[in-house]
């Protein structure tokens, strides 16, 4: 076993080099760059990809580029100079071949240098780990949430299979999951956040304004109480899938031999499916957990995190993205590449302790 | 036809669990008239008597002339002047919706989005188009999209986890590398690339988005094949003879099916969203192609026209809801120990 | 001959409305009570304060001054802010500027003429890009004294050159020399204006605090202004939270820019009681020219008339009325909402000026006022079309089996319309539904903003939706926008491709205008030759600032051009109270 | 005690339903053991089974009956009710161990999950019972095993942690069905005086179902006989063996393994040999698996099967003879030669090895975990011969029939699913499915043990005669010395992996030469042995 995790873990090493490859090559292949992007940004159109996403901002005019602010009459007007153009080129260091941009990104990724942001002055570390916090309490909390909801819910409906309790579940949890996200997360600011009749939860962010002068009891409260709404949009979702693997892989299950002498020994249908169906059932639920929760943290949290105002990972790694912000793009990804590759391996590790039949290895008879 | 005993079996158990079998049939009804959208929403006549002569103009396009207009494009049927010319000497039957997915519904009295009235049943959209016909055209759209994508990657999905997961060692070792820096390859940038050569249609999007959906279903079906590969009855296959492929699909995957069927509809209601998501960053459909995703887009943008948001979210949660209780049936159908009873 | 003075104007015919004694502008109430907050949303997000870089997404604040103020119910003229007076020559080929010596920054040190040239210098060196075009007619900067300090150009003539240096900001040298002024920061750089900040976290808020001991409180261009005591600026990511932030109360004031959002969003019992004031403010600014920009460049759009054509196939009225609520206005001129837009027939001067080029511009030019075509709002406009069909075939175009081709190569007519933002395809998809009434295939082409402006400086476009912003001095930069030498240029904004001897001469003669009223006359004689070149299909403006606003504030009731201006606001504690109240 | 009073048991399958009791009638005094014998399929542990209320309701359903426990009504009665009942007062051993017990439980979790449960002993106090429990039912290296997980075990370690279980909580009943199938004949005795102790002790009253009449005759007070279903006689379990009222019984109690084995011609082709075979289990500890020791199932084996002889492999339980069995057929990895037909099978892909698994066919020891649960049995059957491409569908139908003939099952049945039969039955279904490849060699891992004399009868002829026909080779593993008796010609005995002894089967059992051999024979033929004379070391 041993053997097979130091594999793995060398074999992280080409797999990682691998992915910035590829990852290097699409992107610098892909019409646009940060130049590009700069350049949009002084025609004010810079933010136009956010707005894609929020659907929101569009007026029916369109920005002017030549004195938004109308008291100045600023002139950038003219058109922009190729010497200006071959100027930011080099300051973004393209003024090199690519494979020596790459190999000189790669040595440094080597000793976990990520560099600089392009746009602003902040070392990608810092940015990524000025997110954690957002990102974290959101895919903790929603993950926590949904898998303590959707597991005893499916295995009470696989206990209950066919019943009005499974059917009646089975609506709600899908109405949940068939609610765009987005959409349920604004309802809820309206609902509960809007000086309607129910404003009982804060509008963004995730602390009070006057965080600091709070109490440790009066801290937790309140950041459980800004919580609330995107938690609870971002779970409304997730929970049908997972109730309903739970639910089937207990079906499985249930009607195998042993669980009739657990039955047998007097356990409680409690026991009997917690006790031992439990450990049979979870494999595939329980193995994909690491996965869900990257999924959760990275990537499922930009609508939520946009409308509630959070800062999370999400949108950084979005906005980069939009952006073209190389260096927290590569970094993000190079990071949560590796992380990714470690859960991997933690999940498959996971299959055994779950389950001890299992190994990794061929099947030579 | 024949069927064996233990299809017959399989049938009558599907058939039993009532949910799962009605879900079927109002799926089905949905999906085969959605097929014939353009006979069911169009803002052209299914007929057209005129001066003796029967046209078909959904068939085929006539110009306005062929009515004594004056435009030698084709007629616009909604317009009064037009309706107009073709009453005076024939007349017209009308799809039971009067308007096509891409129709503007220019007589509309107030601002768009209208909210619901007799004329458009669901109201209309942000671009005065009426949201029944988008719908109805959407559902058809998004369900395409949705089945192929769904089911191909399954096979794909599927079918690779099983090879991992059966054989192990190092062909599992190497393939899950394959598949972890597989999945990194950035979709956004590879749309850009795409939407910066050609405008990217329904067939295009399914392609590029096959590359990667598959491997969604690889991770749980692979950890199921690592657990069956090794019962007991595995064994007994192969002490039979019976060849790796076979073994594999006969016999484990029947076993390891949860999942596979689980997220099967989540997968086609998942993909129903993709698409509305690449349509939200304008690497979707063309612009004006009817999609669930542009009416959710829409919702969200026009919050104070709720019917378009409610509707979108009530066709997907139908769709999704219909799907689940059909695989439900499906499941109960190949478990073996469910009894009709 | 030079002049000198409190005040400078573009033109030096033209007087500067208030004299040097005076005490305050008209448009403030000179006895404003001071105290209260203001809470505002800001959509995005900030990590700097150092807005004079390229890097990093930069809070503004009122921490910055400049030598000079505009005062809002003139067209630009200026007066001494840090500055307390001005000299310049005839041809305007410097300009010098008097520092009043009571100006400080916050902390305490005085603002001196090496300050200026500093901040010039520093700008031109490591500020963003824009600013060495903005500054690029500039020679130098040079310190004639410890509060006296001259700008030297590089050309003579160009009249907006000193009052354009007037609006250089001013920075403190001793604060920056031990700091590096190219880098980002998030230490709140030292400031001599009204506000400072207290208190901000990034990307979340900014609160900023009235300076009790402000060296500027008294002076007449401040009088009446700044009156509120701090100001909280809060981030949001999105505009929906934002609204939903305003009917909460969790902010006071917010400038609306979607039709669709003014018309319909607000429709709650606050706005309804009047506790949340949702007014349509006037503005009197130039509001440029939107409209569809046809690439003439491509074969297709080479011939005026069926450029002209396919302005015939956008209704307008149907999409104020449907999409807009009505809240646009058509325009038809491309310096819309000003003394600058041609109307009517051209008469007197203009006249003069355009009889040299008859021949050379299409003849209605004299003979018509240009206006564009009108429907009645009902959908299918069928008289237009039918006005574009005959227009089409008079420029030798037919329809062949439903599609409208060319007549000698038989090559239909089939055009893209370039987006990047797809609150636009509601706009556009109408329109090309009457197009394709007239047999043409347009579709809507949605790109990304980096594949926008890349195609966007190649030129490589049909047509796409574009504003040529206008100030109410337009100069030199028409020279971008409609000159010959701009049309082949990388990035240009002559996006049309305008190439016409005409207009090259009018932008000549409007940039050497030598008073008001010669600028008058030449840009509307330019304006009409380019309206009826149909190089756009023009599109919509409004006049006004869409505010709402929680009703504890009150300003002069006086109206100026600039529309809103929260900066003659102050906080009304009856109007508080009473607020307070009601929303209990 | 408890009492059965016209019990019917019906299930509604998708071809009708099935009446697999019918008006049963059965009573268990105090302290007494009650035996339940009859045909493989006649309803025994179905019946069995109705008395914890543990059948697949509501598919399937009582059309009528009571059953009384200490007058309590059991049947129908709630969840409360029958969970004080079971594994408290009423403890059962499932037929089938191999698949009765939680796959992902160390053996150890799965016998405290009662003692906590019910007596509320602590966890340390619960694993020293655990272990004493598993030194009476003679597990070997107890200590090591606790930590096992059933896959681990061989089918006789894992019945007997069955009977661990059960007895854990020295309950009032124990019903047992088939306890001892898979567990040799000294295991087998030393557990039944271990039942009969402790019955006296506790006046512990047993229902014992078991098609093995020896068990029968020596520990049982009373009888019952099923068959199809009904209960067609009982009484006096000495009374009945010396004069039988039914016919059927009579046949029961007379029907025994007999005949000679086919005689070997010395000189035929040589099927299969296994040379110095070796198969090594690590014993692993932790999340990382660390090897801690080695496991020696098979130790240097040596064997030559020739064509149309048996071989009998007989030997304790867990001493090696499944693991053999696999190692031959190259379902474990193993060391040392493998030559199957003059070729070497060992290191074979598998593809290569495909066409030589037509004429090597294996019947496992648990027939229920080989049998596909989502084919039907039809379906299960009649693979071997899809895949090897023999005969048209219609053909295969027919072979299928045949075979679903010989073996005594219903061909209407063969559109059922595995879990719908009875342990013989499925012992049967695969009997079934590797004979009708007709391969050259069949590897029978205890194939009879589930199956009453009359049908063990019946397969032993059935066997036989297959192997005059065709010529056929079986390694044969049974407990069963009678059986082995009756069809080998050459015997291996083994013990803790190795060879004992080893040729001519006449020859060892009339003169077994090792005291190991010795033991196993004596112990055969006189279940009372006592604990001394068991396996000398
Ligand atoms: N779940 C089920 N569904 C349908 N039929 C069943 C089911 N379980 C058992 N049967 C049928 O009931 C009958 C009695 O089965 P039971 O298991 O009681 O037999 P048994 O007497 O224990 O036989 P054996 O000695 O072979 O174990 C058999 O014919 C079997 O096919
Ligand atoms: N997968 C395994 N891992 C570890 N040990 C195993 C494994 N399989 C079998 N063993 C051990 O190998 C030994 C031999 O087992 P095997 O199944 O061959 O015995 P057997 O002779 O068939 O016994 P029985 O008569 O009880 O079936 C036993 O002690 C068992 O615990
Ligand atoms: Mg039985
Ligand atoms: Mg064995």
């Amino acid at each position: 076993m041993t053997a097979y995790i130091i594999r793995r873990l060398l074999l992280m090493i080409p797999t990682l080099f691998t992915i910035m490859v590829i990852n290097f090559f699409i992107i610098q292949v892909a019409p646009g760059g940060p130049v590009e992007q700069v350049l949009a940004n002084l025609a004010g159109i810079g933010d136009a990809m956010t707005e894609r996403v929020t659907r929101t901002a569009g007026g029916e005019i369109v920005a002017q580029d030549s004195g938004g602010d109308r008291t100045s009459k600023y002139r950038g007007a003219q058109g922009l100079d190729p010497a200006f153009i071959r100027e930011l080129e080099q300051q973004f260091g393209f003024d090199r071949p690519l494979h020596v941009r790459f190999v000189l990104m790669m040595k440094q990724y080597l000793v976990f240098d990520f560099g600089e942001s392009y746009y602003r002055d902040r070392k990608v570390i810092d940015l990524v780990l000025d997110k954690m916090p957002v990102s974290i309490s959101l895919g903790l909390w929603t993950t926590l949430l949904v898998y303590l909801i959707s597991i005893p819910l499916g295995v009470a409906k696989a206990a209950r299979d066919g019943t009005r309790f499974d059917v009646w579940t089975s609506v709600v949890v899908f109405v949940g999951y068939a609610i765009p996200g987005f959409l349920f997360a604004i309802f809820l600011l309206i609902l509960f956040a809007s000086g309607n009749p129910f404003d009982w939860f804060p509008l963004a962010r995730l602390t009070s304004e006057n965080w600091n002068e709070l109490s440790w009891a009066g801290r937790i409260a309140d950041y459980f109480w800004h919580l609330t709404l995107p938690v609870v949009a971002m779970t409304i979702g997730g929970f049908a899938g997972l109730a309903m693997l739970t639910k089937n892989s207990f079906l499985d299950q249930i009607n195998q031999q042993y669980v009739l002498t657990a039955r047998a020994k007097g356990l409680t249908e409690r026991r009997v499916l917690y006790g031992h169906v439990f450990r049979n059932a979870m494999l595939i639920v329980i193995a994909g957990f690491p996965g869900a929760f990257i999924g959760i943290l990275f990537t499922g949290s930009l609508f939520i995190e946009i409308i509630f105002s959070l800062d999370g990972l999400g949108l950084l790694g979005f906005e980069a993205a939009l952006n073209r912000d190389y260096p927290v793009m590569f970094g993000a990804l190079y990071f949560f590449s590796l992380l990714g590759l470690l859960m991997n391996l933690v999940g498959d590790l996971m299959y055994m302790v779950i389950d001890p039949r299992i190994d990794f290895e061929t099947r030579e008879v | 036809m024949q069927l064996s005993p233990l299809t017959a079996r399989r049938l009558q158990i599907f058939r039993s669990n009532r949910r799962g079998w009605w879900s079927m049939w109002i799926f089905t009804v949905l999906f085969v008239v959605s097929l014939f959208a353009e006979f069911v929403a169009n803002d052209k006549p299914l007929l057209i008597y005129y001066k003796q002569s029967v046209y078909l103009p959904i068939l085929k396009a006539y110009p306005e002339r062929t009515f004594g207009g004056d435009f030698q494009t084709e007629a616009d049927y909604g317009a009064p002047y037009v309706t107009g010319l073709i009453e005076k000497d024939g007349w017209m039957l009308w799809p039971p919706i009067r308007y096509h997915h891409k129709t503007v519904a220019w007589g509309l009295q107030g601002p768009a989005p209208s909210p619901p009235d007799a004329r458009n049943l669901l109201g209309t959209d942000d671009q005065a188009r009426d949201v029944l016909a988008r719908v109805i055209y959407g559902f058809r759209i998004s369900v395409l999209f949705g089945f192929t994508l769904t089911i191909l990657s399954a096979v794909v999905g599927v079918s690779a986890a099983a090879v991992q997961g059966y054989f192990g060692g190092w062909i599992d070792l190497i393939f899950q590398r394959f598949i972890e820096a597989w999945s990194s390859v950035p979709l956004l940038y590879l749309l850009i690339i795409l939407s910066s050569v050609i405008q990217p249609n329904f067939w295009w999007l399914l392609g590029l988005l096959l590359l990667f959906s598959w491997m969604g279903f690889v991770g749980v079906v692979r950890a199921e094949f690592l657990r069956a590969r090794n019962l007991e009855f595995v064994r007994a296959a192969r002490a039979l003879g019976v060849s790796d492929p076979t073994i594999m699909f006969r016999h484990i995957l029947p076993n390891a099916m949860v999942a596979t069927l689980t997220f099967m509809p989540f997968t086609l209601a998942g993909s129903v969203t993709i698409l509305a998501g690449l349509d939200y960053l304008g690497f979707g459909l063309p612009p004006g192609s009817a999609s669930l995703g542009e009416l959710l887009a829409q919702g969200k943008a026009n919050l104070q026209a709720p019917w378009l948001g409610l509707t979108g979210f009530f066709v997907i949660g139908l769709i999704l809801t219909l799907l689940i209780f059909v695989g439900e049936a499906v499941r109960d159908a190949f478990d073996s120990r469910k009894n009709v009873i | 001959e030079s002049y000198s003075g409190h005040a400078m104007t573009m033109y030096d015919t033209e007087p500067a409305k208030y004299g040097e004694n005076f005490t305050h502008f008209d448009y403030v109430n000179p006895n404003a009570p001071k105290g209260g907050q203001i809470r505002l949303g800001a959509m995005g997000t900030f990590d700097s304060f150092n807005t004079f870089i390229a890097k990093g997404n930069a809070a503004s604040t009122g921490s910055v001054e400049t030598l000079i103020t505009s005062s809002a119910d003139e067209p630009f003229t200026v007066y001494g802010l840090i500055a307390a007076s001005f000299e310049w020559p005839n041809d305007r080929s410097w300009v010098i500027f008097n520092l009043r010596p009571q100006a400080q920054w916050h902390d305490g040190a005085p603002v001196t003429a090496d300050d200026v040239v500093w901040s010039f210098d520093t700008l031109l060196e490591k500020g963003a890009p824009g600013y060495r075009y903005y500054y690029s007619a500039v020679e130098s900067a040079e310190k004639l004294g410890e509060h006296r300090v001259r700008f030297n150009f590089k050309e003579a003539g160009n009249r907006e050159l000193p009052l354009i240096m007037g609006q250089l900001p001013v920075l403190p040298k001793h604060y920056w020399v031990d700091r590096d002024f190219a880098e980002t920061t998030l230490e709140p750089p030292l400031g001599s204006g009204p506000y400072r900040i207290k208190e901000f976290e990034a990307g979340r808020y900014i609160l900023q605090e009235r300076v009790a001991d402000y060296w500027g409180k008294n002076l007449a261009v401040n009088r009446g202004m700044n009156n509120l005591d701090t100001i909280r600026t809060d981030y949001y990511r999105d505009t929906t939270s934002i609204r939903l932030a305003l009917k909460a109360g969790d902010i006071d004031l917010r400038s609306e820019n979607q039709s669709k959002a003014w018309a319909e969003d607000y429709n709650v019992e606050a706005v309804e009681k009047g506790l949340l004031k949702k007014e349509m403010v006037p503005h009197q600014m130039p509001t440029g020219m939107q409209g569809f920009v046809f690439n003439t460049r491509r074969g297709i759009f080479k011939d005026p008339q069926v450029r002209e054509a396919l302005g015939y196939a956008f209704d307008f009225e149907w999409s104020n009325r449907t999409l807009f609520n009505g809240q646009y206005t058509r325009t038809a001129s491309f310096f819309s909402n000003s003394d600058l837009a041609s109307s009517g027939l051209p008469a007197g001067e203009e006249l003069e000026l355009l009889e040299r080029y008859r021949g050379r511009v299409p003849e209605r030019v004299f003979t018509n006022e240009f206006q564009p075509p009108v429907t009645d709002g009902s959908g299918r406009p069928r008289e237009n079309l039918r006005a574009a069909t005959a227009l089409l075939e008079a420029a030798g175009w037919e329809v062949r089996d439903l599609k409208l081709v060319n007549v000698e190569t038989g090559a239909p007519m089939v055009f893209e319309i370039l987006l990047y933002s797809p609150a636009f395809e509601r706009i556009v998809l109408p329109f090309t539904r009457n197009l394709e009434q007239l047999g043409i295939e347009a579709s809507i082409r949605l790109v990304d903003q980096t594949q926008y402006i890349n195609r966007f400086r190649e030129k490589d476009f049909d047509m796409l939706v574009w504003t040529w912003g206008q100030s109410e001095t337009p100069g030199n930069e028409q020279r971008g926008y409609w000159g010959t030498d701009a049309a082949d240029a990388t990035g240009s904004r002559n996006l049309a491709g305008i190439k016409d001897p005409v207009v090259d001469e009018l932008i000549e003669l409007l940039v050497m205008a030598e008073s008001r009223e010669q600028l008058n006359v030449r840009t509307r004689a330019l304006d009409r030759v380019l309206l009826w070149g149909f190089y756009v299909i023009p599109q919509w403006h409004i006049r006004a600032d869409r505010v709402l606003y929680w009703d504890k504030f009150s300003r002069p009731d006086s109206p100026v051009r600039t529309g809103v201006m929260t900066g003659r606001w102050w906080y009304d504690e009856t109007k508080a109270t009473a607020l307070e109240r009601a929303r209990q | 005690m408890l009492s059965i009073d016209n019990l019917s048991v019906t299930f509604s399958t998708p071809q009708g339903d099935l009446e697999a009791v019918r008006h049963a009638s059965l009573q268990v005094g105090r302290g007494e053991t009650v035996a339940l014998v009859g045909e493989s399929g006649s309803g025994k542990s179905v019946t069995a089974l109705s008395v914890l209320g543990l059948l697949p309701y509501p598919r399937a359903r009582h059309p009528s009956g009571s059953i009384r426990f200490h007058d309590r009504e059991l049947l129908g009665a709630g969840d409360v009710v029958l969970r004080q009942v079971r594994g408290n007062r009423i403890s059962m051993i499932f037929q089938e161990p191999m698949l009765a017990l939680n796959p992902l439980h160390t053996v150890l979790k799965q016998v405290t999950e009662t003692l906590t449960l019910h007596k509320g002993m602590t966890p340390k106090q619960a694993r020293d019972r655990t272990l004493e429990l598993l030194q009476l039912v003679r597990m070997q290296e107890p200590e090591q095993k606790l930590l096992a997980y059933p896959h681990q075990l061989s089918g006789g370690q894992r019945q007997r942690v069955m009977i661990a279980m059960a007895l854990a909580n020295e309950p009032d009943l124990l019903i047992a069905d088939e306890p001892t199938t898979a567990v040799d004949v000294t295991i087998q005795a030393q557990i039944l005086s271990l039942l009969t102790e402790l019955q006296q002790q506790l006046s512990m009253s047993i229902l014992l179902i078991t098609h093995d009449l020896d068990v029968v005759r020596k520990t049982s007070n009373r009888l019952y006989v099923m068959h199809s279903g009904t209960i067609i006689e009982h009484g006096q379990t000495e009374q009945l063996f010396r004069a039988p009222a039914e016919p059927y019984t009579r046949q029961l109690i007379e029907a025994a393994p007999s005949g000679k084995p086919n005689p070997v011609d010395p000189r035929a082709p040589i099927v299969l040999r296994g040379e110095q075979l070796r198969v090594w289990f690590p014993v692993q500890k932790g999340v990382l698996r660390r090897t801690v020791d080695q496991i020696k199932a098979v130790d240097d084996v040596t064997l030559t099967i020739r064509a149309g002889q048996t071989i009998g492999v007989v030997g304790e339980s867990g001493s090696g003879k499944t693991t053999l069995a696999l190692a031959l057929a190259r379902l474990v990895s193993s060391r040392g030669a493998i030559v199957f037909d003059n070729a070497s099978i060992q290191g074979l892909k598998s593809r290569e090895l495909k066409p030589l698994r037509r004429n090597l066919q294996i019947v496992f020891q648990d027939p229920y975990g080989s049998l596909s649960p989502r084919l039907s049995v039809g379906q299960i059957i009649e693979e071997g011969l899809v895949a090897h491409g023999i005969g048209t569908a219609d053909e295969r139908t027919r072979l299928l029939i045949d075979a679903l003939h010989e073996v005594g099952l219903d061909p209407d049945s063969r559109h059922r699913y595995p879990h719908e039969f009875s342990g013989g039955q499925r012992q049967r279904i695969a009997l079934a499915r590797a004979m009708i490849l007709k391969p050259r060699l069949i590897v029978l891992d205890e194939p009879t043990s589930a199956l009453d004399r009359t049908v063990q009868a019946q397969i032993i002829d059935l066997l036989r005669q297959l192997q005059r026909q065709k010529n056929l080779a079986y390694l044969f593993i049974s407990h069963d010395l009678k059986v082995i008796r009756a069809l080998s010609d050459e015997i291996i005995v083994l013990h803790k992996g190795r060879v004992v002894e080893q040729g001519n089967a006449e020859k060892i059992f009339d003169r077994p030469q090792d005291p190991y051999t010795q033991a196993l024979i004596s112990a055969a033929y006189d279940l009372k042995v006592s604990e001394d004379s068991t396996v000398a070391q």
